[in-house]
């Protein structure tokens, strides 16, 4: 089992049928996710897959790996206390954007602030699916759908902005359109150390079709990402001639070689930065003003909780000795009751 | 110096009541300690007000500890204090009530000052208003006597104040005849650091000691011989504490880690505050944003091979009531513990009630049957609490465990028992992943097989949807629907098959069976020994087990003319007797936030059995 | 042509079957309300797969619509199937049970493609290989039936073949006689911008009605005449939209505007959706981030003087638990809205069971008494919501309602009231501010009299803190706390001197009542119907309210020698009886996320009557 | 009653008696509210104060207005009910950093992001006062409490950038121990239509005193507090030659003066740019090196909720006409049954 040399694709496809609707985004993620697992060569019984209620939450149905479907909103906690009994799993969280934004917000910020090592693949359709179309907490204002029949009147928040208030460490944003690209940016999650948050704009074609069209389109998509490497300057474009300027602490579009622009304008990106302000930049930056950021924005070291944890009880035992029980218990305010 | 008279007691009653920063809690638990030492049976009832402090001196911040000692079983910390020791004019307006005529009351009368006794709402000075007559009142100036003893020492009279509880303490010393020397090490243990507070302390002490030998004051000093007690090292414990060991030793006897997910309320937060303590016995806890991610991540601990816990108290309790359900269908061991308090809603959070038996039976959507276990006192937390670690292991399923204010507060003596004594505990790990299912199941207890992650060739995946038989997988089937549910149900009944007989204390049949359960457990023990003692026949059942129920209850019930159920509700086991049963059973309905009084059951039996003779 | 028998019939109950994209539940609505406009009685069972959208063709994918219609009372969508239209395999493969043995069958051939078939897991084609012998088959090609009636239109074959289903209904309306003119009229108002497409509809099923009439396929056409059925006008409305209207104008009766906090729910959302609709009334919708922000908004808003409502199913109402206890301490009137679902957990989300009903009664830390009251079919929904908000306003207290999956998603014929024919609600506001108080109360309802914010001179706290009675203010002093807890319980209690008596249908003495709540009303009455015919003395009771009883319920169950409750779970509201009146109680009880069938209750019935004769 | 200008202090001071420990920061809290009220000029009826469980939740006991103290974490879902249902209100909501970040983190952000016109004071001691002293998502990591013996492991929240994370549209911070400067910030959290949250230092005597110590000491303060001002530049210190100045994204302390730099270096407070970068950027700002900013991080305009779901009652009322019970019920498919 454990020979991880020998797993494939196949490996990670369990016995039950997928249930997702034609043309789903969640399909490309999947296939992802199945493909991308063998690559990392952890053994298959260490990885776990714990998801809350959604569509995209009936993910851990379709892999053969150790798997928890629990419930709407709570993946995030049931996954930290996992991560925190054994720090030897591989602990990937799926939700969506209701269930890890809505209802599931709490403890998602929670997570994200205490660090713990997991891979949190957040399905962002903006929309509830499972429920049959009603606006979530990402859902753009004025979407008209079946609880908004008039518009939606919420401001929406942005993944990447609440991610990074709440102290993330690492922050990435993908594409089911763009499935290879996918599994990089999950052997980069892999590799960090703490929360990994990587928000997955997916195509929810029943309720909410097209929602990320204009970042997706296979016309303009070089014109409307910009895809982030660490150090490399932030350009994009068709030609590859756009880039971001720093005005003074706000983004602005350029052009190279227009009025003497030239790449030392140009922002160099810094997933490293100590201070996240960088990472909150780009999540500031969006739809039709800027290009959609895509990738790493942020993976900074930092003492992980599920750590922490169990070093802190070594360091006690170390400074107390290994617990004896009977020595616990017989101590205190103790007496003697002689026959 | 004058001879004095000399009484021996049974049993006493002391109160010590004071404001919040007096120390009134300490005071109480050294009297409790030493009286322990020397050899009687202890309770002891420490009552304090609500959490924030209150201004000094007002009424909300009054904090009382009340003990009573005996040479005979002792079961509650005594119905009504005959002394009361009241540090200032607060303590004596809310304690006063407590105290019936003839009773003693001690009174640092130097806190009867015109800005205390307004503060307390005294618009005269009860010390000669005449409102105090019919008690014997002891008027001593303890601050001024404190003060006097420390005018050597080089301290502020800050601290030397400090040091007037026990200067009280001193004079009940002398008052039951008790030993100085386990206060005195106690002090210097505690003030090891500061030897000048230590020595302040000490001749505190011993000042009161003296004071009370001397002055005619004390008109008679009253000894109280030492209870029979079963041999043994003993340790005062709080049941609050004593469940946190529990737990411990019970994660040592099935050898998996005890993984703590709590969110602090009160009463139960001492919990946390004691596991957090034991890191160096592999206890991991975990402070969570919410009681939701708490139980959730106790689950998901359960998930990952630990033995999980979760702990709480009412409000708690209703916020985890939907991952609780997953619990129970996923039939994930975990340990629930609701240290009740007063209801509904915020209620009165420092005070104890038993209104969450109905919650944590029923309180979840759909069909979903649970464990439910309870304590009694605070030295039985630690039995119940392995009894919980056991029960959610055999059988694979979340164990609701009880508590209530008034026994994880209260303290008693607990006879230390021997850890190796314990047995280990057997988890039933899958051997064969070819014919592994996640929801194979053991013929005997129905409990499905541990594989948790980590183990090869054993992956396979749980969740909240309904699951088809032995697969786990989701399934719509309504067959199979109605299959597991009736499951689940058999499943808890199995656990019946597996506990001790229900016992009775007293005639196994009679006139009228008195069924207590929790925290009740004291009075109504009590309040039955003296009807038997009487020759009244009447018995006594303790349910530690609520859900299910021993095997025999059912033909018990059976055997009395009447059965008698107090609670501190309105009625909640007794609703669940009368349809389990088809039983009829009078109810003693007490909702006060306050334990049962010995009396109050008594009294009720002997109604109900003077009813019986028309 | 050929000249075909004519039959009449009573009534009849046809399933339509068919992959999630063929449209059933419309054909199905179709079919109902051309019947209804004839006047037939009607009952619907719409039975749609879990809320994904599994691939075409699969098992899981299948969506059906079933339908009694009858010139005699219907109060269910019949036991079995008369006639099931299977539009591909796996329709017929999910449906087959469910017909007995010489039922009609309606198969598209076309759609028994190999492709097809393996999807449905079929291995031989049954309608070759013997497995449909007994049954009544007709096998028609509808899709080329439908594209051939189509060729002339410029039409893609993917919308031509959508019509299929419209081709089917053309079929079933020949045979059973119903007029085209209610459908095409519908088919014009929905495609009104999309003519080829209202055209394409409207020749699919004069093709199909056509087709039926000129082949021998159909051997006869039946008859079913009017019902006799109260004059009036009428409506098809499913309960959750029933609902819905009644709240709104439960706020009208009351003058407030109605306020809706919710989190999206199977079954429970269209509830939102529905009102959301209707903003020219006022109605103000809240989707929350979850279901806890949505019942404290909804708090919120009583607080502030609006007509607070909640809409949940049974993991919502778990998350509630903790605020709506909050809203009995507080005593302001909020109306929870419970559409149950099968659990336990997540369980079966789309299917239906009445296993809240414990949840929703004692599902809150402490003592907290709710009112609770139940809809038992889609066309009281809306009474029973104008009732909800009456008892919430008139007794100041949150009032929860009842419904489940099976009456949310039904439909029936509703006879639409008068409006202006609705009593106006009182609201007890306090008028004089010297002497207000918040927890003042009306000597008879015991409710208290509602000052808001806005209201000058009547500005007060409220907490979940224990109260002191009529000033509200916190308090923890241990009498108030009993009075306090015994005054809610009291308050609830009053609730059963404002409604009505139970009522019985059938003798008010003899041999056995059987006692429905929910969603089995319609197959509980039409059970001991039968019986009454057969002359068995047999009485029905339909409980509306659940908490508190009628008055008379108590003394009702000693008229009779037994009593039986058939409900969807294991035996919730027996449970609540026997404790309530000591009373034996007979469980008939089935957990298949199914309704109940007539014939399920008709025996339980037959069975018991056959044992008293021994 | 609700004639206004008559109205003074103790017209809001109720009955009740305070309760708070002495020396308590929350008195000089209840203070400044119940003296910059009678300023305010709304009528005593239509304030409201909503709160959750803990010390700081007892406070509208101690109002004379209108008042709910609920239950714990759950105060900003049950304000935005109320102010839903009546936005003529002036809806204040009182709350603990554990009550509103840790079980109420949820409908904080919510609130925040909808932008709920309620003034949203934040008590942050960096503890659990009620229940006795355990550590909450503000404490700083390692704190020792009563359920951290060992030190805390978590990562602590910055409760101003999670909130300018979460959309903010105004985030204030002051201090306890500054009652009249806190007075003025309150009157600009009136004064703002949105979500107005302001993070008040505040000190717990009992069991985490002197946590904002190195902020509002007195000796230190000066060069510990950058207080802001909107178009001013960021100086401080006690001689007011301290400055900030922007380093590329992140800010460096500078000395006016020293090698040559002029108050033209520093950078001046915006708080109505319009993306919240600058506020976030501030957020970060913070001990040893940094000075604690204080005062307005960011105040915008922008649509409330509220305000939004009336307006659309509204704008639906004019589309159809008022609504009208007998055309509700009597539509969809209805049909006549004749005697
Ligand atoms: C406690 C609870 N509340 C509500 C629901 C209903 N529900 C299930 S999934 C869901 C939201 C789904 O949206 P999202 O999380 O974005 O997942 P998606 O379906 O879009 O992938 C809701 C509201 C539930 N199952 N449980
Ligand atoms: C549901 C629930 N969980 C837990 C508690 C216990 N509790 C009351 S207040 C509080 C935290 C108080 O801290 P904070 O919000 O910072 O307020 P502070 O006392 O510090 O002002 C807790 C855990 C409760 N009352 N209700
Ligand atoms: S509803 Fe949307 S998200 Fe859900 S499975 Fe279908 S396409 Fe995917
Ligand atoms: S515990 Fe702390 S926060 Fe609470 S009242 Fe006392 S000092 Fe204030
Ligand atoms: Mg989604
Ligand atoms: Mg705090």
């Amino acid at each position: 089992m454990s020979d991880t040399k020998t797993l494939s694709k196949k490996d990670f496809t369990s016995d039950q049928e997928v249930r997702w609707c034609p043309g789903c985004g969640d399909y490309a993620i999947l296939n992802a996710v199945q493909s991308v697992l063998p690559k990392l060569g952890i053994p298959k019984e260490k990885i776990v897959f714990v998801s809350g209620i959604g569509c995209s939450s009936r993910f851990p149905y379709y892999m053969s790996t150790y798997g928890f479907h629990t419930i709407h909103g709570r993946a995030a906690a049931i996954a930290t206390g996992l991560k925190l009994i054994n720090p030897e799993l591989s602990v990937w969280m799926v939700s969506g954007d209701g269930d890890s934004l809505s209802i599931g917000g709490n403890h998602y910020i929670h997570a994200i602030r205490r660090n713990i090592d997991i891979n949190l693949l957040l399905f962002n359709n903006e929309i509830y699916g499972l429920t049959k179309g009603q606006y979530s907490p990402t859902s753009p204002a004025g979407l008209v759908t079946k609880s908004s029949p008039y518009g939606s009147l919420d401001r929406n928040f942005s993944a990447a902005s609440l991610s990074i208030g709440a102290e993330s460490t690492f922050f990435a944003r993908a594409l089911d359109s763009d499935p290879k690209y996918l599994q990089e940016i999950m052997i980069r999650a892999t590799a960090h150390r703490g929360t990994s948050v990587i928000e997955i704009l997916q195509n929810c074609v029943i309720f909410n079709d097209g929602a990320h069209e204009w970042t997706t389109n296979r016309e303009s998509k070089a014109d409307h990402q910009l895809r982030l490497e660490h150090g490399k300057p932030m350009l994009f474009g068709a030609e590859n001639n756009k880039g971001i300027r720093l005005n003074g602490i706000t983004p602005e579009v350029v052009t190279l070689g227009e009025n003497g622009i030239t790449e030392a304008d140009i922002l160099v990106h810094d997933e490293k930065a100590t201070e996240p302000t960088l990472a909150y930049f780009l999540s500031r930056m969006r739809a039709p003003d800027f290009p959609t950021p895509i990738g790493v924005f942020r993976a900074v070291e930092g003492p992980t909780y599920d750590q922490q944890l169990h070093q802190q009880v070594e360091d006690v035992k170390l400074k107390k000795g290994q617990g004896n029980l009977k020595k616990l218990l017989y101590s205190g305010d103790i007496w003697e009751v002689k026959a | 110096m004058t001879t004095k008279s000399h009484v021996e007691l049974d049993r006493v009653t002391i109160r010590f009541a004071g404001d919040s920063g007096d120390g009134m809690q300490l005071t109480g638990s050294q009297f409790t300690n030493t009286s322990a030492i020397v050899g009687n049976d202890i309770s002891t009832f420490p009552d304090f007000p609500a959490e924030i402090r209150a201004p000094a001196g007002t009424l909300p911040g009054v904090s009382s500890f009340q003990v009573q000692i005996g040479n005979v079983d002792i079961h509650t910390p005594g119905d009504d204090p005959d002394i009361l020791v009241a540090m200032n004019p607060a303590a004596l307006k809310v304690n006063l009530p407590m105290v019936p005529r003839g009773g003693t009351i001690f009174v640092d009368t130097s806190s009867f000052t015109t800005r205390n006794l307004s503060k307390a709402g005294y618009d005269t000075n009860p010390l000669d208003d005449g409102s105090l007559v019919g008690y014997r009142v002891v008027e001593v100036d303890i601050t001024k006597l404190t003060l006097n003893a420390l005018a050597e020492l080089d301290l502020d009279n800050k601290s030397k104040t400090r040091c007037k509880n026990f200067c009280a303490l001193g004079m009940m010393y002398w008052m039951y005849g008790r030993p100085l020397e386990p206060t005195q090490e106690w002090v210097e243990r505690k003030f090891a650091r500061k030897p000048l507070l230590a020595q302040a302390n000490k001749m505190a002490l011993q000042a009161g000691y003296n004071y009370a030998y001397t002055t005619d004051l004390i008109p008679s000093s009253f000894e109280i011989k030492p209870a029979v007690i079963e041999p043994g090292t003993y340790r005062s414990i709080s049941g609050n504490q004593a469940l946190a060991l529990g737990l411990i030793a019970g994660c040592k006897q099935v050898g998996l880690p005890l993984f703590l997910g709590t969110y602090p309320i009160t009463p139960a937060s001492d919990i946390l505050h004691e596991l957090s303590k034991h890191k160096e016995y592999g206890v991991l806890t975990f402070q969570a944003e919410d009681e939701i991610a708490a139980v959730c991540a106790a689950i998901g601990a359960s998930y990952g091979g630990g033995l999980a816990v979760t702990s709480t108290s009412g409000p708690g309790i209703a916020l985890k009531a939907e991952a609780m359900g997953l619990a129970v269908k996923t039939e994930l061991p975990l340990i629930v513990i609701d240290v009740q308090r007063a209801g509904p809603s915020t209620g009165m959070p420092t005070k104890t009630e038993q209104s969450d038996l109905l919650q944590v039976m029923y309180g979840r959507n759909g069909e979903s049957p649970i464990c439910v276990i309870s304590c009694s006192r605070p030295t039985d937390c630690f039995d119940v609490a392995r009894q919980a670690v056991e029960l959610a292991i055999r059988f694979m399923m979340p164990v609701v465990l009880l508590s209530d204010g008034y026994i994880a507060n209260g303290t008693g003596p607990w006879k230390l028992p021997d850890p190796d004594s314990f047995e280990s505990i057997p988890i039933r790990r899958p051997s064969d992943p070819s014919t592994y299912q996640p929801y194979q199941r053991d013929e005997e207890s129905l409990a499905r097989s541990w594989a948790i992650p980590g183990m090869p060739g054993f992956e396979h995946r749980i969740g909240g949807l309904e699951g088809q038989n032995e697969t786990g997988n989701v399934s719509y089937d309504p067959q199979n629907h109605e299959t597991m549910s009736l499951i689940r149900e058999e499943k808890l009944m199995r656990v019946a098959e597996f506990l001790p007989e229900q016992k009775v204390v007293g005639p196994t049949e009679g006139d009228l069976l008195v069924i207590s359960w929790g925290g009740t457990y004291g009075s109504v023990f009590s309040a039955v020994s003296e009807c038997q003692r009487e020759g009244k026949s009447v018995a006594h059942a303790h349910l530690t087990h609520l859900s299910p129920f021993p095997k025999n209850l059912g033909s018990l019930l059976g055997n009395y003319r009447k059965i008698l159920v107090p609670e501190l509700n309105l009625g909640q086991l007794a609703k669940i007797l009368k349809f389990s049963f088809d039983a009829e059973i009078e109810q003693l309905n007490k909702i006060q936030g306050q334990p049962f009084k010995i009396r109050e059951i008594k009294s009720a039996i002997d109604a109900l059995l003077a009813q019986g003779e028309n």
